[in-house]
């Protein structure tokens, strides 16, 4: 058998040779790793998100771990988009990774600014907007709950790139679903998710929460059966269906720790996948996780990943579609 | 960091010690890291002993999660074994004082930058707080065997928190001991104790030290004002031990943040700001 | 040091000895635990999801582990509330167990019958409606994630029983503390929460998702983050602060395995909890539970247990409460 | 559920043999579960090995979070011991495969409802396919020294699968052996054989079977049939092993769901529906 086709298309020219990336704020600028192994190996590196203005993150404690998952408030520690294009992404684009640049912003304007320092940066293959941040110009509102303002803020980052734009959704909503259609409409290219969920850990010494900003983001393993019914969701909310794809790739995550796990989202929608938390477990993780995927491929007989994005929901019976409806799908309340 | 030298070793524990106060001792065959390890350095370890070989892809045991870091206590490159030292605080250190000889380890290491110093830096006092004497030792008998005059001063709460004291012995010149309560050796805090002893003693050339928050910020501050060169081994939460998940920030004196893992473990005591 | 005092008042007059019960569906109605120990050592027993009609579930299987968590699709099997009311309430009843009636329904009118029938029957001490159900009346819209629709629920239940009603929400929405102000503006006496989030687990050798039904209800440790950051919420949403209780008591759950883990939801502002999973894993969790919360305020000097509610909200620092706004206290989207 | 019975107990490995293919028997020293236990029961076992007992509270592991359900199939009430055999499935099988002799696991039990049968039904026939042997070890073994007549009649796949044969020698009056492919005893599956078996070798009073739901359709076919009265001992993922969570849900002929840990594990083959 030929080797199984392992690359994805991620609209608008981004084409990864194959579907594994790291998780933005997982793998820093890339450094590190390119140390331990060839980075164009992977599909894609997404880097530490970066932001207008240096920053110099939150004061520690900024980690905790939780059953089988972690929660950082790390607070986008970062040197800003100036340096970020200066010094962190040509030594990537050197060495020929791909790069895909993550960004977050407290306003629609900021995201574009961000947008178009970027445009046309060498070596930048596409931007990813986490839109998870607080709106402070909203007075508060969050940018990733509320479609409006996440439609707003893709179009103004849309009108200044012609770069892919991958819009990063945060788990935190009702609906995923809803926040998917509408980045989609208001022109990103593909989404990603998930962010992480936000959660809180209390010292019940001290009685107080022990992160030093009191909440943080959970990641890892514990998150994905969420992570997997959220890109089902996704999938579905796209119009992908049995045999149908989405009206724009999905890039899954949260929780993947190994081959099997990549798979579970690839099969319930995801084009593409990202390796986060695991990556502090072991930072060959993303590595294994290709490795895996072919190994699969073969020991299947597929011949493409991409004949496997969404699969299960072709298997799926009846009981599974009527139990998801466009409200979300909700089971029956457990 | 010295990423050029992390790798991904299995540690098989070959002896196993515990104390009755959830002090261990765990002396681990594992060539690689013994070869390349210099003092200060440390390793994360992951606290599931592994399985069989084949079943290892099966066991994806995500409870804790996060390897944990422990210094080196000490290595033999002949033998192939490094040292680690412990005590139970929580999970995953209780999970590592119940290793068993014969099982074997996921270690990552050696990891961030070991304690360094001119060769005319000679007369060398190590200040060790509890559990943080590790590095200490390990450091201790590099530096005496390399023709550095190497003191030390330990200090624990009480006696049966005295740990690794023993082993000093062979390399040390001078052997300084104080327990808060006074059930063993001098009564009284380390750095009230160093105080006195760089006042008496006359000439130390650096101090390495290695302990709680609150003894290393005392010790640096006796070290300043005697003007005395000052390296600090710190301890901080951490996700990953190599650089990428930023969440072992140490304050810089101009605010910024230092990571422990990569920038330290090991610091000039000016690099950061210790009373944060 | 006089015994702590650890009874919880929850409102209409539902006074529990100790603030620990069982959580619905993983307690059955009592009978194999109280052949364990003596139920009435817990503050409550919450029975089973019980419906109009009996039914039988769905189809195996029902349940799939993931990292440190379970995902169950039960179908709230039970006998129906008619004979849970004939056969299974009395014998509790009799013993003095304090019994609370968790009830499922698919529409406002369906909640409506079911308290109607649980009115002056003897030894219910009080009602928890688990509104986490699809409705069928409004073209399965979950009611569990519509406050307007989850109000019209309680209303209707109110309307027909004095008994105390405790509304079990969600975490599956945006914002649980807007559902949590609807609820109590419509009439409910206590708040309980979080139900289990929406996952799925895929078999990724079959293509297709584990349990029968697809989706499932993920419980235990992993979410125990996310639940106790809810409880945050919804203590603040409902006017809770420093010194400040919250409207109504909130039953915090979700992953507590002992009583390090309950402390931190009544840090987090419950003035009780639930024990579900761990049941599985040690039937006498909850009795260990109510002996470690006792330990804990003697070692503490602690008087009364309800001195601790919310007390880590008093302790948060200013970046807490400014991360923690109106609008569901995002963190800032690592 | 024999509820009365249920209880936490420690399991101290006092031996752990394995396999190369992923089997494992560990004896476990458990005096109050070995007295209590009949045959067809099962105990859940944590997957994690306690800690030492200071330690255990703060040592929280949780994934993987459920116990897992055995079979015992020995039981030795003076020596206060039972045996438990498995093989490598899946993360928490796997882990019990690791298990040293000295290490300690949490059970509950004994749980489910043993094989039960009246004294006049004297010839039994013990039909197992694969690792379903291991209730009937127990079972015939007693059924056996109570007076019974008992044969055996197990199957697997292929030779190298072939697990808890060698011990029916001590109890079996007749014993048959079947391979799917024919690399030891009998080439064929249980259910072709044991038809042959009840046509040739005449009455048999009772069939008690235990092994992968496509072999146990076939059995309580081919009993069906042959109109032999038929106990199957079902597996079915289970959450808690004691009737409070309602997963392991088997259909009964009629469409509702019995509970295969308090109604089961032993079925009578009329009262479940093993075709769906
Ligand atoms: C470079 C470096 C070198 C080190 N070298 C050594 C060494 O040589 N020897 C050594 O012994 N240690 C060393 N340490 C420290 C060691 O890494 C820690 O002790 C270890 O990681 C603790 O892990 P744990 O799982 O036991 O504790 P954790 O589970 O991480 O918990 C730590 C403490 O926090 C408490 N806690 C956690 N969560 C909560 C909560 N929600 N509420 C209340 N309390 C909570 C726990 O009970 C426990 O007491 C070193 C650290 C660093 C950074
Ligand atoms: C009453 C009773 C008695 C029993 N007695 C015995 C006995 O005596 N001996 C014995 O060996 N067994 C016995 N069993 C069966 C035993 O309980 C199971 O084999 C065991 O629980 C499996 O657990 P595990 O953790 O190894 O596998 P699990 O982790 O539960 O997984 C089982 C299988 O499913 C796969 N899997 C899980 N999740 C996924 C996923 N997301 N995608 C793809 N694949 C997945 C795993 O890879 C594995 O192959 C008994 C069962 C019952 C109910
Ligand atoms: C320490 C840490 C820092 C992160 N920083 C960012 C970030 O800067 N931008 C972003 O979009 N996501 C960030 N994330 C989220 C991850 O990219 C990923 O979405 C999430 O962790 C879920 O995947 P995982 O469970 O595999 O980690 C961060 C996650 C972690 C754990
Ligand atoms: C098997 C199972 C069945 C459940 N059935 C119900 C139910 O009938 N009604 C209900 O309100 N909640 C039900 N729940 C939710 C629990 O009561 C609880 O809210 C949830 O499991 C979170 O708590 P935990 O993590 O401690 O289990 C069920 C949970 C499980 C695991
Ligand atoms: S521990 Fe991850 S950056 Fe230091
Ligand atoms: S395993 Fe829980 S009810 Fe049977």
């Amino acid at each position: 058998m030929a080797l199984p086709d392992l690359s994805v298309d991620l609209g608008r020219g981004l084409v990864l040779a194959n579907p594994v990336m790291t998780a933005s704020g997982t793998c820093g600028f890339g450094e590190e790793l390119a140390r331990l192994f060839d980075l164009r190996r992977l599909g894609a590196v997404v880097i530490k998100g970066t932001t207008l203005r240096p920053r110099s993150g939150n004061p520690p404690p900024r980690v905790v771990e939780t059953p089988a998952g972690m929660l950082n408030s790390i607070g986008l520690q970062n040197p800003g988009i100036d340096q970020v294009i200066a010094a962190k992404i040509p030594p990537l684009a050197r060495y020929g990774v791909t790069v895909i640049v993550n960004i977050a912003g407290d306003s629609p304007a900021e995201y574009q600014e961000l947008a178009r320092r970027l445009d046309g940066v060498p070596g930048v293959a596409a931007i990813e907007l986490n839109i998870s941040c607080p709106n402070v110009d909203r007075g508060g509102m969050v940018i990733g709950t509320h479609p409006e303002l996440a439609a707003e803020t893709v179009g103004a980052a849309r009108s200044v790139t012609s770069l892919p734009l991958i819009v990063k959704l945060s788990p935190n909503v009702t609906d995923i679903g809803i926040m998917a259609q509408a980045v989609v409409g208001a022109g990103a290219d593909a989404v990603s998710l998930v962010n992480t969920f936000t959660g809180m850990a209390i010292d019940v010494e001290r009685r107080r929460p022990i992160l030093a900003r009191g909440v943080g983001g959970l990641s890892g393993p514990a998150i994905r059966p969420l992570a997997v019914y959220q890109v089902w969701q996704v999938f579905r909310a796209l119009g992908g269906g049995r045999g149908r794809p989405a009206r724009v790739p999905i890039i899954g995550m949260g929780g993947i720790m190994n081959a099997r796990d990549a798979l579970e989202f690839i099969l319930a929608g995801a084009s593409a996948v990202a390796v986060g938390t695991a990556t502090f477990v072991d930072p060959w993780t993303a590595l294994e996780v290709v490795e895996g995927i072919e190994q699969y491929c073969r020991r299947h007989g597929v011949q493409a990943v991409r004949d496997l994005v969404g699969a299960a929901q072709e298997a799926a019976g009846a009981e599974v579609e009527q139990h998801d409806g466009e409200q979300g799908g909700e089971h029956d309340g457990e | 960091m010295n990423a050029e030298t992390l790798v991904k070793a299995v540690g098989l524990v070959t002896r196993a010690e515990r104390s009755g106060r959830g002090f261990f001792r765990l002396t681990l065959h594992a060539p690689e890291v013994a070869r390349k390890v210099q003092p200060g350095q440390f390793v994360m370890v992951a606290v599931h002993p592994l399985v069989a070989a084949e079943a290892e892809s099966l066991v994806a045991r995500w409870d804790p999660l996060l390897r944990r870091p422990f210094s080196i206590c000490r290595a033999d490159a002949n033998r192939g074994e490094i040292a680690l030292m412990g005590e139970t605080r929580g999970r995953g250190s209780a999970l590592l004082a119940a290793a068993l000889p014969g099982q074997r380890y996921s270690l990552l290491g050696p990891l961030g930058r070991p304690f360094r110093l001119e060769r005319a830096r000679r007369r060398l006092l190590l200040v060790g707080g509890g559990m943080g004497v590790a590095p200490l030792l390990f450091a201790g008998e590099r530096f005496a065997a390399s023709g550095h005059e190497v003191s030390v001063l330990f200090g624990y709460r009480t006696q049966s928190a005295v740990v690794g004291w023993e082993e000093t012995a062979a390399w040390a010149a001078g052997r300084y001991l104080a327990t808060e309560d006074g059930s063993a050796g001098e009564k009284g805090l380390v750095s009230d104790v160093l105080r006195r002893l760089l006042a008496e003693r006359g000439k130390v050339d650096a101090i390495l030290a290695c302990g709680p928050p609150g003894m290393l910020a005392a010790v640096t501050g006796v070290a300043r004002e005697a003007r005395v060169h000052c390296l600090v081994s710190l301890e901080r939460a951490m996700g990953c031990g190599f650089g990428v998940c930023l969440s072992c920030a140490v304050a810089r004196p101009d605010g910024t943040y230092a990571l422990v893992c990569t920038d330290g473990p090991v610091f000039a005591a000016e690099e950061v700001d210790l009373t944060v």
